[in-house]
């Protein structure tokens, strides 16, 4: 078990809090995303995700390092699995953990947004009618092309 | 030869997971005009290309030996 | 397992989470506090949590409904324990389920104020050369008297 | 009869979790000035009563059968 990684397996929370727990830690914040089964009216059935896995996991490791930095003393781990999902199934868990709760809450929300910015992983959902994969991509990674 | 990996929706479009290109270099632009022009539909527009597991700008040059990566819009999470 | 309550021994994290998981959550946030070794310099070696139990649950239980109409949608647990806890151990688990990612943080946040405000719960640090009751109350509850 | 509980540095102070006061009615302030004479120290300008579960105001008539508490700052969490 690594402190970043993609799994094909379903993720226990738990163990990426334990990952973080330390003496000095008084806050652990994890957020566990869950396969939903209504989005904008349209019943999901399963979900299916697909990874770049060496470079997500290499992703997820370096969003893990711009945590401590922008706050320090926070201790991280993510986990994304892939592989076909059911409704609430957990698609990533982030757990941070701080010497105070404020740290946690600001670190943990800033991961999600990173994630979803920066790290190779895609979606496809499949409906009852049809299937799509998904793609919201809105801001271009910093290093890559303004133009593309 | 360069690696070159397809994900997704251009997993599916090309119908195949990698390939690889006999060529010995050229830029991530080039690479990505070869795509569209080999593979109707690809939309380059929105694709971003990682070499060797780092995103990669459009005059970066791929040497021969690289490993390059299609990365249509993440939408993990 | 009440969706808020009183406990006096060790908490389970995920049987809160459990509770408030449902096919329309995309997002589930826990916030776990833990106790920390080192406050202000100086070395805890155990807390002692005491409370008054039958408000402490019914005041948990106002603020879970004051999170559920700010934030139509998230559905909420806490569970606080007493008693003697130890370096690391769990005080106070809040788990908040929401269809989206920003009120689950959001929520959970909040939770975790009101708690410091309005529940009756107190803590004593134990130290190596003597004890304190910490009272750390700054906003007075609202339906309190605003001179006292 | 009026029943009184003590809680954390309270508890400590008078040396029990609760009492009961011979008393018809009386207000919130009138319960604090009695417990501050009755227990030097109590510290009555920080302490909040409970009246059956809920914060009172100062003004607030506590009738006998009510039971009470008096709440120090809190310091859960």
């Amino acid at each position: 078990m690594k402190r970043f990684e993609i799994v094909d397996t379903p993720i226990n929370p738990q163990a990426y809090s334990d990952l973080v727990l330390h003496p000095a830690a008084g806050a652990v914040t994890v957020f566990t995303g869950h396969v939903r089964e209504w989005t904008h009216g349209v019943r999901t059935l399963y979900l299916a995700y697909e990874a770049y896995i060496p470079m997500a996991e290499k992703k997820l490791a370096e969003i893990g390092a711009e945590m401590e930095e922008k706050w320090p003393g926070v201790q991280v781990a993510i986990a994304h699995r892939i592989g076909e999902l059911k409704i609430s199934d957990i698609a990533v868990v982030i757990a941070v953990s701080s010497p105070h709760r404020k740290e946690a809450y600001e670190a943990n929300e800033y991961a999600i947004e990173r994630i979803k910015e920066i790290v190779p992983i895609w979606k496809k959902e499949i409906w009852e009618d049809g299937e799509q994969w998904i793609g919201a991509q809105k801001k271009y990674p910093e290093k890559g092309s303004g133009s593309q | 030869m360069i690696t070159v990996h397809y994900f997704a929706r251009l997993r599916e479009l090309t119908g195949k997971g990698e390939e690889s290109l006999d060529r010995a270099s050229l830029t991530v632009e080039e690479l990505l005009d070869w795509a569209e022009e080999t593979y109707p539909g690809f939309g380059k527009e929105t694709i971003h290309v990682a070499v060797n597991e780092e995103y990669a700008r459009k005059e970066d040059v791929i040497q021969s030996g690289d490993v390059c990566a299609f990365i249509p819009p993440v939408s993990g999470g």
